[in-house]
This record gives C-alpha cells, structure tokens and sequence, in this order.
C-alpha cells in the first residue's frame, strides 16, 4: 500500500501520528465517563474541557460556545433543526444551491414541515451574491445558511459580507465550514453557527462540533442525560474529542506553510491538466480552498475515472453523483453552468497534509494516460 | 460495492473499440445520464448455416458498470446465433458479473439494449422478419431516448 | 494508577487491548470514507460490513437491520422520535417509571409535542406486570418501550414477555438494552427494536447502533448524504465500528464465563455490604444484570460515599442525582419505593470484565470505614 | 466540577464532629434534600470583651460541597465577633474553597444560614436584640424549612 497516492482528503483524511497518541490514553487508562464523580470521571472531564478550550480558542469564542457533536452532519442538523424548533416565530430560511446535503436534504425537510426555503443560485465560480441574498431578507426570516468554502469545487464564499449583513438585518447566520475550518483564516465576527468536523483535517471520524453564539437558543436533536449543555446528549467520547482538539491545533500551527504547499499543487494541477485538451476547471481560479481541485474531461464518465485511477493506487473523487439512482450529475456543477456532458466528466484531487511533490508528479504523468485510455473506448471522439 | 468480477472487467475489458467490418451498430444511452453504449455486430454463419454473431465490440461512455456490462454482453453474445443473442437477458449479465449494486442495474439493461438494437438495425436493412422481442425492446429504446430527451433539456435549463 | 479499583463499568468500560488493536488500522492505513469508490473507500466499507455483520449475528438480525449511531442517546432518540415522525396516525407511546433519560425526556417531549405517554410504575424490585402493560395499549398506541436492565439497579424486565403482547396487540416495541446486551443472553422473537452502546462493553465512546426489524419505517433524525440505508447521515465512523464488532464479539464469546464471575462478585458484594447496619440492597435479589449492585445507606449521602471512596482509589457512582439542580433523588430509586433519605444515600458498584477478585476483597474493606467515617460526622447517628 | 481545595476540605475537614459544650445550634437543611447541616458555636469573649466564636464545629449530611463548606464556612467563623460571624457571606465561603459548580452554590448558602442560626439561637436564648440581618436570615430559613416540607410530602407520595 506503499505506493499508493491518496488524494481525496476533501472525503476525509488519514489521522495524524500525533493525534492518535493524544487519543491513545483515553480507551485503556483515562477511560473514565466525563460525568462521573470520581477520579477517573474528573481527568476525562479535565481532559474534554481543555479540548473545547483549545477549539474554543481556534475560533477566538468562549468555551461555552463550544458544543460537540458525533459529526458536522450533525452539527448542521442540530443548528438548523435546532433552530427551527426553538419556538421562533420565523418560518424563512436562506441557503445556496451549492451546500452539502446536510443542510440542502435538512432544508428540503423542513420545507415539507411548512418552512420557506430560498435556495440561492451562485455564479460560475460557485459564488454567492451578497447582495441577491441581501435583498432575499424578509421580516419572516429565521436564519441564512451559506458554507464557508465547498467541498466539491473549492469556492470559498464572502462570509464576512453575508455574516455582516445578517447580522445588521437581525438574522441568525451559520455556516458550515467543514471544508474551510483549520485550512485557511476564518472570518467570523458575525458568525453565530458554524459546522465543523475532525476527519476533514486528520483528526478521527466520528467526532464533529458545533460553534453556538452565546444567547442564541437551540432545541436539542437528542434529548437525554443532558450533556453539552443540554443540548447533545450522550457519553461524550473523550479520545475522539481530544483527537479534534489535537489535530485541530497542529492545522492551526501549520496552516500557513501546509497553505502555501497545497497552493503550489493546486497551480501545478490546474496548469497540467487543463493542459489536457476538453478539460476545464470547476470553480474559482483563485481564492479558492487550497486543498481541493475540480476538473471536467469532455466525453469521459467522472466514477470511470475515479476507478482507472484507482487501478494505479490513485484516490481520487468524482464531483458527479453517478451512484445516486436519479443519475443526475453533481447538483454543485449543474449550479455553476457547467454543461451536463462534463458534469458528468468530472475528477475532483484533494491534497493533504501528508501528500508530496513526488506524488503529485506521479499522478501528474498517469492521468492523461487514464484519460486516453478512457477516451479511446468511448464513442464521442475527442481529437487531440 | 462493486463485485471483484465488475472490477476484473472494468480493468481488463474484452471486444473493446470499433470492428473495422461491421454489419449493424446498436446505439443506446444518452450523454446526460452518463451512459452511452455503442455495440458493433459482424453476422456470420455457423455450420448449420444459422446467422451467428462472428464477432462483436463495443464503445462506451459510461461508469464502471455500463464498460464491464459491455465487456460482459459480448462476450456472453459472441458466437451465438442471433436468435440466441436477442433472447440474453440483463439479469444474465449481471449474474455472469456476480451481480450489481442495485442502482447500476440499469447498465446491464442498456447493455442487452445495445445489441438488441444491433440485432434489429442488421435485420431490419437485410428486410428481414424480425422477431416480436426485438421490436418490443426497440420501441422500448426508443421510448426511452425520448424521455431522456426530455429530462436533458430540463437538467440544461436548470443549469444556467 | 495502578492501584485504583474501577467498580463503575454500567457509566463506562476501559477498552479492551484487542479492540484498540482492531481499531488501529483504521486511523493511519485504512483511513478512507467508506462511500468513496477508490480502494482506501471500498476496505472501509468492507470493514464496516464485516462490523455489521457481526452485530446482525449477535442479535440473530440480518444486517440489512443494524444501524450504525454515535451513542444509545441516540439510537434510543432515533427508534422513539423516528417512529412518531414517520407518518403514522398513532399517538400514544407506553414506558417505564424506571427509564434512562435518553428514553425518558424524549417521552417527555413527544408530550409537548401532543403525544400521551403512559409511564408504568414498577414493584418493589423495579420489574414492569405486562398485565399491566397489556391493559394499557389501545388503539392509538403507536410504540412500546421498555428498557431491557436497568442502569440503576440492574433489574432485568420480562421482555419476552412484554414483546409478545405487543407482538399480537400490533404495537411496535422498543428496548433499550444498554446494559443487557453482551451481559446476558436475549430474548429477541418479538422485539423490533433494540438500542446498545459500544462504551458499555470494553468498545469505544462514540458508537451505538440501533436493531431495527425490517419492514419498519423511521424518520431520520440527521439528515444529509443518506448513510445508513438513509437513516442517519454523517460520514461512518469505521475504527469506532470497527471496535464496537470486537467488544461484541468477545462479550459474546466469554459472556457465560463472565456472568458467572460477575454474579459470584454480586453475591459477595450483597452479603458482606447488608451487613452493615442500616443498609438496603436496591433492585432483584436474583435474576438481576450480574455486574451491577445497588445498596442504600442510611444517613449517608451517596456522592459523598463516592467522594471517599474515590480518595481510596476506587471508582464507583450513586444512584442519587445529586448534581442535577432540583436535588431530586434518583427516578429510578424513587420509583420502587425507596425512601428518600435511603435514596439519598445510595451506592452502585458495577463490575467489569477486568474486575479481579483481589479488588472486591479490597473495596469490601474499605467501605465500611468509609461508611463509618460518614455516618460520624452526620447528625443523624445510627447505632451500629 | 470541583475545585482543588473543595476536595481538599472534604478529604481533611476542619471543625467536624459536635463540641462537648456549646452555647448553641444552627440547624438547617432537610433530609429530603440530601443536605442537612448542624452547626455548634461556643461563644467566648476578646481582649476588647465583645462576643466572639471561641470555639464551633459542624456534623453535616450532605453531598461533597456541604462537607466543605460546613468546614470552610467553621474556619472563617472562628475568632470573629459574633458580628462579624453574621456578616459572613456565601460568596466568601464559596469564593475561599476556589469555587463551587453552580448547582452546589446553595450549599455554601446552607452553610452560612447553618452559622447564622446559631448565632441567631444564641441571642434568643439569652434575650439581647438580635441584628437585622440575622431576623432576615431566620425568616428565610423557616420559610424553605416549611417548602422542602412540602416539596418532601410531594415526592414521598410520588415513590409509591
Ligand atoms: C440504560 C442506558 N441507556 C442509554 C444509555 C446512553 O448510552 P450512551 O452514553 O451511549 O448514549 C446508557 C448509558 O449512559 C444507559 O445505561
Ligand atoms: C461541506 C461539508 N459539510 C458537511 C460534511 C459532513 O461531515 P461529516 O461527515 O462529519 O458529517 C462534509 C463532509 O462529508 C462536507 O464536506
């Protein structure tokens, strides 16, 4: 497995060395239940206090701000959801047409609960304006909802434009930064939500969080023993939470420099393979998330792609929801224009912490082979 | 989710390309759905003088699924005569692959599809009769294209 | 550390060497998404199918039935509040006195939301009469559910009992068997659902799963990318799976040997514990779950019996839920008819697949000096 | 939840146990409650010949935080006027053990109420004017004797 190039940390990311040994103490010596009284309850507690400090502190927020979740999934349920039933009288919400399906299926849902929805479209780099969402704002409205920057094309959006809007309009703003959160500096003085997750920057799935402004109000998704403020219940998992906290502050620490390197392969990417003839870059070409690239080959099928690569250790991704049984191609490319033939033909490379020059070289030298092969088998006949 | 016999065929596909002599092409799928099969018969004869596939090839623009269906449905089709080729079933393919995730069944739809259709246009310009299945699955196919049509130009406007 | 005695395995279990080994490769080697299509996503979901597969067989379910959560707060959210959004015109639920909160305060909720919950009183020993039960279903009764032990007192209730009236009543039942599953064997004929929690059994925080018979339709609590047959969204968290099978499998596999130990160390525990004067055992003299004793003290108050005993090193918890604001003594204790002053003054020893007997020995010393020392300094003095 | 010092003063309290001669008892808290708190005082006189605490110990049942704040609120007692006793705050109390989790603030407050009922019985006993302050306290006091009363009755019913 040596030899394999892994380039799909935007899917998620192989945990840190560090962070596995930060998380070791807490199955076998530190196991205690953060509830408990005794001894062992009051190290696991001191120990998941100090990681909601460190996290706390990644966003400058106070602890109290600070509410874990099992994923970011869940934490866009709990701050959508949580609002919507929190007993306002507010039945508005605003979102994009490019968000992650836990926010897009949570808006759909509510909508059959008698919620208005507006789904903003963006333009071809995936951005949303602020000023349509500005004028979108009605007395009605309970929250806008816009991502930080998107998992499938990389666009990062004028968050602190849109956050600075809602709040002079009085309305609740959260976003999921999933994508953005530990890879590029964050704006957030009007932020009141944000979504983040572990597995996205090395740290262990099953671990996510949500940022709650103090003073906003949410109804809980899972009631019960009345953890995190009663707003999330369940034994929180300690190792998974100090794992957060630890690959949270190495992203922090390293963020300029693993920026700087993630951009240089983005450039090297973006050149190499638009240099390919029928190919075209999705999403912005600069500004966008350092770490994630999208490319559409004309006349070739994205999950294909995916497996030729796969055939030479290559991890990769397809923008193109071609295992959804609709067959309908990623809703993000279909928003940003992009024509439905290279919707379908798209190939999305996310680096990480851990990739090298030399693994982008190498990917570099069998993608356009993967591509030829695939062309020649295909009907529509590029002439390269 | 794929079985390790769709992956095998994915990998190493048989009768891929175009035949340089070819007597009908069978065309199905559509850009828009991600899958497009183009399967080329030869017709020969067998020694009891039966019309047989001789040799067969495919060009397909597809997922996994749709290129190692193509892999498999000529492979299953070469040799047979055409009246066994116009009775293979999509279930057959999928079985011969050790089966399908159930969202790609429909690739081994199109892929008993294609050669039907190839089937049809061979005997279709020769005049001859051709049988009620075929005729059923064509004006399936092209029902079928129709809606696709139809979906495409939606998807197009949604995405402006 | 290595003198400290862990007697509080029903709040959570040190995690097993062979399950951290399970987990392990799953962090740095086979880190990928399991919905990813590459070779990294594919050993993942394998994994995860295999971890399925292997919880389907300990419940003699198949695996189509499993479904994967962060916590039983959360399976036990997800089969309760499922069901009453799922669309069917039922509004009544049937529940115990005696329930976990995460059972419990959902029950109370749906009530806000229009449902009439029944809450069953319990005997003396904290058993539900399914007589009792029977007589409670009607027509809009939507769900039963009934916890299968008690996290208290360790009461076991007639489930198969329970369940096969709900069976020929057409009442969907529910239990909430934490505590029992991997403890005891089960009785599952009729039952069509069932929550459990890797952390209880040597598994890691962070991974529950909810049985659920095929054929039962539930809302998703988390909506999003549609993990979990669509149930329960959020990217999987494979080595927390991945453990969770392991606990299972070696629970299964020393189950007999264990409870047989355990039971041994209950019976100790009982006999040497009631002779202290003033003291009460809480819950089934036989037939109980086999790791958990429950004995009230009088004049004592139990967090500060917790507190000594954690001076000595020992790990144990109270019944009283004396951290919760309104002072209130455990449901649970006051539900069998436990008088306050002795529900005040409780004391839950739980023991665990690695409790030696060197330590009860141990504890068994020390908490009658603890006990003595507390009641010395208490104004209420019992002649011992 | 708790701070260093709380476990230090419920590990070694100071003050415990009952005084062989007292001049008199506060007592507060109720069963039902989980806190119950007794507090002796001796009264002594200074060099200036005002009334001090010469000496004053407690027996408490209760939770962590009553057994240290029944030896906190003792250590600070000692020695003071008795006017200075009954100006004695919970938040001192509190504050001087680094802290209590909210939900434990009220045993600081039973700890001072214990205090000031001693002081108050003593006055009584012996007929001087008892301050404002503590006439206050009392009232107080009797007043959630007679709620936790209630509230008891409530929850005894309710474990039947
Ligand atoms: C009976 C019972 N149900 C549910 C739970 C909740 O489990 P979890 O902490 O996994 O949410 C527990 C333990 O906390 C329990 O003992
Ligand atoms: C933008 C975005 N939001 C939300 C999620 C969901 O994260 P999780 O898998 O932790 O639920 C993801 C990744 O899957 C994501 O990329």
């Amino acid at each position: 497995m040596n030899n394999d190039i892994y380039l799909d940390n935007s899917a998620t990311t192989p945990v840190s060395e560090e962070v596995i040994e930060a998380m070791l103490p807490y199955w076998q010596v530190e196991y205690g239940n953060a509830s408990s009284l005794h001894s062992f309850g009051r190290r696991a507690h001191i120990a998941m206090e100090e990681s909601r400090a460190r996290l706390a502190a990644s966003l400058s927020a106070s602890e109290r701000e600070i509410i874990f979740t099992a994923s970011a999934s869940e934490a866009n349920n709990l701050a959508i959801k949580g609002l919507a039933f929190s007993g306002i009288n507010k039945y508005h919400i605003i979102t994009s047409q490019i968000e992650h399906p836990s926010v897009g299926k949570v808006c759909q849902w509510l909508e059959k609960q008698g919620f208005t929805v507006t789904y903003l479209p963006v333009d071809q780099e995936g951005m949303v304006d602020p000023d349509e969402l500005a004028a979108t704002i009605t007395d009605d409205t309970l929250l806008v909802t816009i991502m930080y920057g998107n998992n499938e094309i990389g666009t990062v959006q004028p968050i602190s434009q849109i956050a600075e809007i809602c709040r002079e309009q009085g309305v609740i703003f959260h976003t999921d930064a999933v994508q953005a959160y530990g890879k590029i500096p964050l704006a957030l003085e009007n932020v009141d939500m944000l979504s983040a997750t572990a597995h996205k920057l090395h740290g262990p799935k099953g671990v996510g969080m949500l940022y709650l402004r103090r003073g906003i109000k949410l109804s809980p998704l899972i009631h019960g023993g009345g953890h995190e403020r009663g707003l999330r219940s369940g034994t929180e998992n300690i190792a998974g939470i100090v794992g957060f906290a630890k690959a949270v502050e190495i992203a922090f620490a390293e963020m300029e420099v693993l920026r700087d390197r993630l951009e240089g392969f983005r450039e090297q990417l973006i050149e190499t393979i638009t240099a390919i003839p029928k190919t075209k870059l999705n999403g912005q070409r600069k500004g966008s998330l350092p770490h994630i690239t999208n490319i559409s080959f004309m006349a070739i099928e994205g999950e294909s792609l995916v497996m030729k690569l796969d055939e030479h250790g290559i991890a990769t991704s397809t923008g193109s929801a071609c295992s959804s049984p609709n067959l309908e191609p990623s809703h993000v490319l279909l928003a940003i224009g992009t024509p439905i033939v290279m919707a379908h033909g798209s190939l999305r490379i996310s680096t990480g912490r851990r990739t090298t020059q030399e693994e982008i070289d190498r990917f570099l030298t069998i993608l356009p082979q993967v591509v030829e092969e695939l062309r020649e088998i295909s009907p529509f006949k590029i002439n390269t | 989710m794929y079985s390790e016999k769709v992956i095998e065929h994915f990998r190493n596909p048989h009768n891929k390309g175009r035949l340089e002599k070819y007597s009908a092409i069978g065309k199905v799928g559509n850009i828009a759905c991600g899958d497009v099969m183009w399967l080329y018969i030869k017709v020969g004869r067998n020694a009891n003088d039966e019309e047989i596939i001789e040799d067969i090839s495919w060009e397909t623009f597809g997922c996994t699924a749709a290129i190692a269906t193509s892999s498999m449905v000529t492979e299953i089709a070469k040799g047979k005569t055409l009246k066994e080729a116009a009775a293979i079933q999509n279930k057959e393919v999928a079985d011969t692959l050790g089966g399908l995730p159930p969202v790609k069944m429909h690739c081994s739809l199109l892929a008993v599809d294609a050669l039907s259709e190839a089937i049809y246009n061979y005997l279709q310009a020769k005049g001859d009769v051709i049988p009620e299945v075929l005729v059923k699955r064509h004006a399936h196919v092209e029902k079928e294209s129709k809606e696709f049509d139809e979906r495409y130009s939606s998807l197009m406007s949604k995405s402006n």
